[in-house]
Formats: C-alpha cells, structure tokens, sequence
C-alpha cells in the first residue's frame, strides 16, 4: 500500500532539512525537477496552464481507481522540482486524503518559506489547483457512489 | 463630565502631535471627521517599513519583494476581518471614498447598469457620492434620484421604500453623514432594495472610525472606507465588495498587474481584487492601515464606540447652553460630530476666532452643498470626535464660542 | 570600473535599507525600474509630517490645515520646477502614471476624442500606457495604433512619420521604457505629432529618476511621473499638463474639493488642477514627493545622468563576457537598466539563485507583454539603477549568473 | 494728492504692528469691517463674487478718471475687515500703480500670516482678482491714449 501524504511529507521535510546550505536544497530540487517525466507537449494546453504564475506551469489531472493521477510540468527548473514533490506527495492518493492533507509542508522544508505566501511562482496556485481537482473528483466519486 | 473609559486612558499620549501647541495654546483637535491624527505606531511601522523592509509588491522573485507581499496580503486580512468581510479577496485597496465610489459608478456604468436604470442617492450624500454617479449618467443614460430627508437630518424611509422598483439597480448611502452625523439604518435599506434587486454601496468613510462595522449583517454589496480618517496614513483605503458582485464588475484604471494577457487588440484580466488595483498601490500606506486597524482592535471597537456616544451626549448639553446655538442635524442616532450654526455670526469668522485659541474645528459646507440648502445655511461649523477626544476639548471650545461672541458682536 | 562621483560618494550611507541583508548577504539592490528605495530625510519628512504637523488640506480654517495646505502647494511648485512647467497649476497629483494615464484617457475620451480619432501608442509601451486606451477606445469609438520599433529596440520613425495624419489626435509613448532602457527622441516625436495637430503624452515613470525633464524644451503636452520610482514615498506622483490643455479637459474622478458647486441635478467644476485632485489626496506622500525632489536636486540631475551612463557602460561590458547572455534592447540611446535572457535558463530560476545571493533583479514580463513577444521571449531578467548603484554591484549580480550557470545547466 | 500704495501700506503694517496681541488685532480688523459701506445689493451678482473663498466675497470695480475705484463685502466679519484694508490700499489709484504694488503687505500685519498662502478665506483670490482688473483697465487706458 502506498505511504500516506503525511509519511510522505515527513520524508520530504526530513531529506531536506538535513541539508544545511541553501545551495545544496536547491541542486537537490533542480535534480528533481531533472528526473520528472516530461509532460506530453498535447497535454501542455490552455486548459491545464495554472493562472498566476511567473513561469509557464500546466496540471493535468485523471482519476484512475479512486485515486488521483497527476502529471505537471514547468519551463522553470526550479518550479519543476517542486512540481516533483508535490506530485510525490499527492499524485496516487484518493481525492479524500488529498482534500485532508495538511498543505503547509511546502513551507518547512527550509527552501521556499516565502514563495508559496506570494502569487510569484505559481506554487500556492498549483496546490490550490490539486484540491479543487481533489474537490470536484470527490463529488464525482460520492455521487456515483450513492 | 463623562470619564474617559480604562480602554482610552493612555491614548493621547500615543499621538504625537499633541506635543505641540498651536498659536502658543495646547492642540484641541476636533476635525478628524476631515481627517484623524497618527498614533506612534502607524507612524513607526511606516519608518521600520520604508527603512528596512521596503519592496514592490507582487511577482518578484526576490526577498524584499516576497516579503512585502506577504505584508501587504497581510493588511488586506486585516482590513477584510475589520468590515466581516467572507474573504481577503473581498478587499480593493485604492486611495479613499472619493476613489471607492468613482471606481463602482464606472465599473458598475460599464458592466451592469442600462440605459432608464435608476441610482438612489440620499439628500445627506457627500459630493464624493453625488458627482461620481453624474459623471457616468450621460455615458450610461441612467437617472439619479434622490432619497429625501426631514429637518432632523433623518432619511425618510417610507419616501424611500415609495421609490423603490425594478428600475433602481443602485442604492448608494453614507453609512454616518459627515455633515449632520446621522447614522443611517443601513440594514434596513438594504433589506428593502435587495427586495427590488439592487445594489447597496455604502459610503463609510465617517463609519469605520467610529462603528463596529460588519458587512454581513448589514449585507450590504459595497463598502468603502478611508484609511486616513481611521488613524492609518493619507493615501491609502479600501473598498469592500461581496465576491460574487466584484466578479461581474469591470476593471477600473488599466494598467500593470491587473492583466492577465495583454495585446495590442485586447486585454483579458486578473480575478478580483487584482483586476481593480492597477499600478503600483500605496504600499507603505496599505501596510500602515493595516497597522491602524490593530490600534483600533486592540482598543477595541465597543469601547471606541460608547466613547465617541459619551463625547456626543456631552457635546450637545454643553453647546446647547450657547445662546444663539442651533443644531444642524438632530436625528435621534448619531456619531461622531456636532454641526451648528450661531445666530448672527459667520462660520469662518467664529473658527478663525477658534484657531486662536488651539481649537480646530471645521467650517464651511463640508462638501455637502445640498444638505446647507436644505438646511438654508451657506456653511456650518463642526466638532467631530476621535478616540483623542476628551470632554475638556468640548470645554474649550465651548469657552472660544463665548470669546467669538463677544468679539464678533 | 567606473568610480563613483563626488557628489554621489556617501549616498549609499543615506539609505538605511543597506544596512539590512538579505539571506545573509548584503542587499545588491537592482530593482529601482520596479521602485527606488528611499533616502533618510525622505522617511524622515513622513515621520515630522505624522507627528508634528498633520492637517488636510485645503479650505479649513485652522493652522494646522493651512499650513498642511502650504507645504502640499510647496510641493507642487517643487514638481513644477522638476520638470520646468510653466506654473505650479500645471502639476496635478496623483498616485502615479498608471492612474496619470488613466485619467488622461478618460478625461481626453470626454472632452476631446471624437469617434473615428486615432491614438498612436509604441510597440514598447509599458502596459499602463496600452490598457487604459483600450478601456476608452470603445466608448470613444477611437482607434489604437501601434509606432513599431526594429530589433535593437528603436522606434521606427519613418513608419511614425507616415502613421501621422488629421485623425491622430494623441500620441502617448515612454520616455525611457521599462523593458529595454531605450531612449525616445521625445523632442523630435513631439515636433511631428504637433504638425498634425496632435496631443503628446510622455510616460515619464522611467526617464524622471534619471534624465533631466525639461517639459517647455521637449513641447510635450502631458507628461506622467510615479514619485515612488524616483526615492519618494510610495501612493503619490503626478501629471504635469500644458494649462491650456488641461482647461480644455473635463474632469477623471468626482468627489470633494474639484466641484465649484453641486447640485443633484449638475454640478460645475474648478478650475485645473484642482479639477482633477478629487477627494483628499496623499497628503503626506506628496509631501514627502517635495523632499525627494529636493534630494535629487541637491546631488545634481547632471551628475545622476552621467553616472547611469558610466553603470550602463559598465554593466553592458560586464555582462557581455557571461556565455549565453543576450541582451534584450540594445537602442544606441538608453538609460538606467540592462535586460537579458541567458541561453537554456528561466529567468525565474535565475532570479530565484541570485536572490540567495542578496541580488533583487526583476525576471519576468515587466508588464510589457508585446515587447516579451517582439523578442520572442516569455520573460527577461532586468538589472536596474539608483543613485545608490555601485560598480560592485554589477559584480556581484556576474558572479551571481555564473554560479546560476554552474547550478542550471 | 492722495498717498502711494507703499505709504499705506506702511502706515497699515505699522498700527498693526503695535499691538501686540491677536486679539485686539482680531477686533480691530473686525472694527474696521464694521465700518466699511455696505455693498449695495444689486452689485452682489455673481459675476462680481470672488471665486474660491469659504466665506461668500464680491467685488466690484469702475474706473473714474483714470483710478481704478473699487468696492467690495463679505459675508464674514474677518473678511470684510481685510478688504477694508484692501480697498484702503488699492481704491483710488491708478492702474500701472496697483499693478507696480507689492502685494505682501497683508502678510506683513501679523495676523494673517498664512491665511494668503491657502485658498481658505479668498484673500489671495482678492488680491488677485484686483491686479486682473488692473491689468485689464491699464490696456484700456494705453489704447485709448494710444
Ligand atoms: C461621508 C464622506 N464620504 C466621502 C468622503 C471622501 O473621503 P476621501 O476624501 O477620503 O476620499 C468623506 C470625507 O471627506 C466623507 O466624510
Ligand atoms: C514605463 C512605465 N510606465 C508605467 C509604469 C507604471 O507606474 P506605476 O506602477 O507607478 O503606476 C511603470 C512602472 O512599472 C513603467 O516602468
């Protein structure tokens, strides 16, 4: 079974905050952002670009098995790296644990304190995208379910 | 003589200016319905911020930037849970009232009202809420009328209640009349033109210093407010409006930052608020109110309210015994201010007399004009209270009419 | 490396922002085309004003207003004189050149603008000086049309020179624009749009910091200035307009202080500028604006313009050396900033390296979308100066674009 | 003959000048307002009110031969008394004369220091309006003479 969001951000926040220099979190998270899969250029539409951000950021959503499958990309190096967390975090999980998630994490690894407060890099827009995805799957499930 | 309450003991001495005299007598300050003074530390976050935290706000991707985005958000937080807004993305930051209104005549001109369509104003508007709406009526063919008042300065609810139908889309009313203090029963109106599906904007720049002001209860559409009245910086305000309504409201002024895609051809736009503040807003000033709106909660508004009562009660027996002293508004509720008029003796003259003596007071028609020809005054005189305000300055400035009466007859 | 001129030797000392760091690092600030940091006696000038000498302005009849009220007209004189106007009546304020250009839209599109009227706008326009037009163009049923410029970043005059007709009834473009440094030849700009009779109005929110405004030399007919570009407070700035053209304008925003007199039924207005400062103003920005024109006159206009030229020199040198840097805006003319991409790296990501390096640069749009796509670029990183710009600032801002390099790629 | 501009205005500043509190400065103004003649009624039209004062001013004006004579009033005790002084200073006298006159006396009297710096009482508009008649009546004058 997959780990909960909660273990998942714990090991996020821990990997990173046993780094000391904010040089090395961030050759750690432009690493990340190297090793995720690009996102298919048809799927980089206007539809899926998320509002709000200095750099291009798109999100694509899908609900396979009661579970939410994300894929996201970014013309920025770093934002990618985050996008890899983030979908570590989120990308597999029901939209019910995603809507329980706790969403500050973001701010305690020690990186990005300041960035998801301001609209600057899209990444408060992207994780308000992934619970509104989370929010109207959930509907769609509740009432099916039903 | 009321006490001053245990909240407002220590008050005066937070505002600086009180350490100066004027004309060599000690500062009465009775003009803050014009403007409030500053209390130090809206005076001191300005230094702190412009001395080591200032930056543009929003998309830099820089410390200084970030970080008086936050603060500037922050104040926006402040501001929303001031008013029981639902929403930070409630709160349009602009310059004041005069700003608040002329941005709701011309979005509201440009996005909702139809040619034949009516705006209610009352007879107790400030200009600031008259002359916008006739700048937008010959470009949006609509009509203004007018809610009429009796001779005590009180709206009349069953002319206004007559006035109503479909064709009224806009009710726009001071909450507190700054030439007359009334205080309008804004809950009701609103009920009643919710009724014919209007648009309630309330004008509340003589409001916010005084009142609890809770837009939900009143529920209430619109909401302006000016900062500099209610202790923070000149240059700074904001306009309240229920998420829904900003939605379908067109953009303002055009500009930076209130775009979302530009082109030669068209433009498209940000959301609300972002889509009303075009430019670079007053950011220190923005920051400052929000500062101002904790000196007012940690105060406390209750107490800032039975205050400004206390001082009202006083003011009206200690004038009353002026002879020649007639009121010029008399509604049963009231904030905020005393206006008058002495027999025989011209405003100006009795607070040129006045400033002598340390004392300022306001004369003149307060931008009011229609409210003196109802009144059939050219100008009045006004005392208006802030949370300095001590029943001893209603003394003085009892003793200087004494002394502009003898001098002047 | 160019060495810091007499008359600018100890200005970093003025601001006390410098000693603050930023993580860890000391401030390299090169963000003042967003918004200037500010000088001590301009912070300090806000803190007296608040504390010793606040008042409104305008019409009270007590001192502290009247002496508000004289340093506020002292201030517009001082405006006057920094751009050589006429007369102080030619200065409206305001709180900067997002809303200078709205109200000159809008007041033009009700006084002067007839269906069919063509504005002429550059294809290096700062969004400010585009969206406002568009707001107006179809209740004005004007037309908006674009001065090309080639790949250096210049506009095209002869293809200005052939747009001129009878229709073009204003022509509104930068000074110095914001994304690319260019300068305009505003003299000669101005020269063929009045042969045609049209109206010229000049974005100056990036020229004001650095060149010497002389409005009577230039022939310009409006020109628009945010003071908080140029070391003064933020939420003030203004609008200097030929007297003449500005009594032919009809009035922006409606409110207090602009009306002669009101009536329901139609009101009539002052005379400019007060027609067009409705509402109380930022009093104590203005104020502070004064004392940041001060401030620029006491270390000499000469003397800021030629050290921009020597950092210019210096940076465009400098950078030149850094493999893949491009630069975006390479006119023959320019002034106060340098903009560039750098092959396979996101601005953003840039932007965000060298902030944890102290270094503020903007990375972005710079609210100038048409130009990001006549470059063919989604956004540019953009260092630019102040009085307080060292030479080693230029180097940290390299080393800082290697070490991004080493990390990027 | 009658006295120049600069003699009254001296004499003025100087009898306020020695008294030396502001309230006696402040009645005496008020006393010489009191004496002014009222303006008759059919002169107070709009077209003779002074623009941009808070009390209501008007002023009128006629040459006779070849002075400018002129008459005004208020509405305030204040104002009149200053244009008592006003018209003490510039009625009677020529054209070129007022428009020679230094019109800083009124600042000089210790009582008003600043109100003609501001717009609030329409002193400075007073003053104005007269040099715009001046002006005006001193073309007439050249080009009847010329
Ligand atoms: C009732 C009322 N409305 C509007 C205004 C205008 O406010 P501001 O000058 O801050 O725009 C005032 C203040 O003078 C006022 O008292
Ligand atoms: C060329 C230009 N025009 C207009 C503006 C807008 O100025 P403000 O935000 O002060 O209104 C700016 C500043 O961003 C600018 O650089």
């Amino acid at each position: 079974m997959a780990n909960s969001i909660a273990e998942k951000q714990a090991d996020i926040t821990a990997s990173f905050q046993a780094i000391d220099d904010w040089e090395s979190r961030y050759r750690k998270i432009i690493q990340l952002g190297k090793a995720l899969p690009d996102m298919p250029e048809e799927r980089k539409t206007e539809d899926n670009k998320v509002k709000g951000c200095q750099s291009q950021v798109w999100l694509h959503a899908a609900l396979e098995n009661g579970r939410l499958v994300f894929q996201a990309d970014s013309d920025a190096a770093i934002v990618r790296g985050l996008i890899a967390l983030l979908l570590e975090v989120y990308s597999g999980q029901t939209p019910a644990e995603i809507l329980a998630a706790d969403q500050t994490f973001i701010d305690d690894i020690g990186l990005i304190e300041h960035l998801s407060q301001t609209r600057s890099n899209g990444l408060s827009a992207m994780i308000k995208q992934i619970k509104y995805y989370a929010l109207a799957y959930d509907a769609v499930i509740k009432r099916s379910g039903a | 003589m009321p006490v001053v309450p245990e909240s407002l003991r220590d008050i005066r001495a937070q505002f600086p200016i009180f350490a100066r005299t004027v004309h060599d007598q000690p500062l009465v300050y009775l003009d803050t319905a014009a403007t409030s003074q500053k209390p130090a530390r809206v005076i001191e976050r300005l230094r702190k911020f412009y001395s080591d935290e200032y930056g543009t706000v929003r998309r830099g991707s820089y410390l200084l930037c970030q970080q008086s985005t936050a603060m500037f958000e922050c104040a926006r937080k402040k501001a929303a849970s001031f008013v029981n807004a639902e929403r930070p993305e409630e709160i349009v930051f602009l310059r004041g009232v005069t700003e608040a209104i002329n941005l709701a005549a011309v979005s509201l001109a440009r996005s909702i009202l139809k040619p034949g369509d009516e705006v209610l104003v009352s007879a107790m508007e400030h200009h600031a809420n008259i002359v916008p709406w006739q700048l937008v009526r010959d470009m949006a063919g609509i009509h203004i009328r007018v809610i009429p008042m009796n001779d005590k300065g009180e709206l009349c609810l069953d002319a206004y209640e007559a006035m109503l139908s479909e064709r009224v889309k806009v009710v726009a009313l001071n909450h507190v009349a700054n030439s007359l203090g009334t205080i309008n029963p804004i809950k009701q109106i609103t009920a009643l033109a919710h009724g014919v599906g209007a648009i309630v904007l309330v004008d509340g720049a003589q409001s916010a210093p005084h009142l609890k002001i809770d837009v939900r209860d009143l529920d209430c559409d619109l909401y302006a407010v000016s900062g500099h009245k209610m202790y923070g910086p000149s240059g700074a305000g904001f306009l309240y409006g229920r998420y829904s309504l900003l939605e379908r409201m067109a953009p303002y002024q055009g500009g930076g930052e209130m775009i979302d895609r530009v082109e030669f051809s068209e433009s498209t736009f940000e959301d609300p608020p972002y889509r009303f503040e075009a430019g670079t807003p007053p950011i220190a000033e923005v920051i400052g109110l929000g500062e101002a709106i904790d000196f007012l909660h940690d105060i406390g508004l209750e107490a800032i309210e039975a205050w400004d009562q206390a001082l009202l009660a006083y003011a009206t027996a200690r004038l009353s015994a002026i002879p020649g002293l007639r009121f010029v508004g008399e509604a049963e509720a009231r904030s905020g201010l005393v206006a008058f008029t002495i027999d025989g003796m011209h405003p100006f003259d009795v607070a040129s007399i006045l400033d002598r003596k340390g004392v300022a007071v306001r004369a003149g028609h307060h931008c009011a004009q229609p409210v003196m020809r109802h009144f059939d005054v050219p100008a009045t005189l006004r005392a208006s209270f802030g949370v300095y305000t001590v029943p001893e300055d209603i003394d003085t400035l009892a003793a200087g009419l004494e002394l502009a009466r003898d001098m002047l007859s």
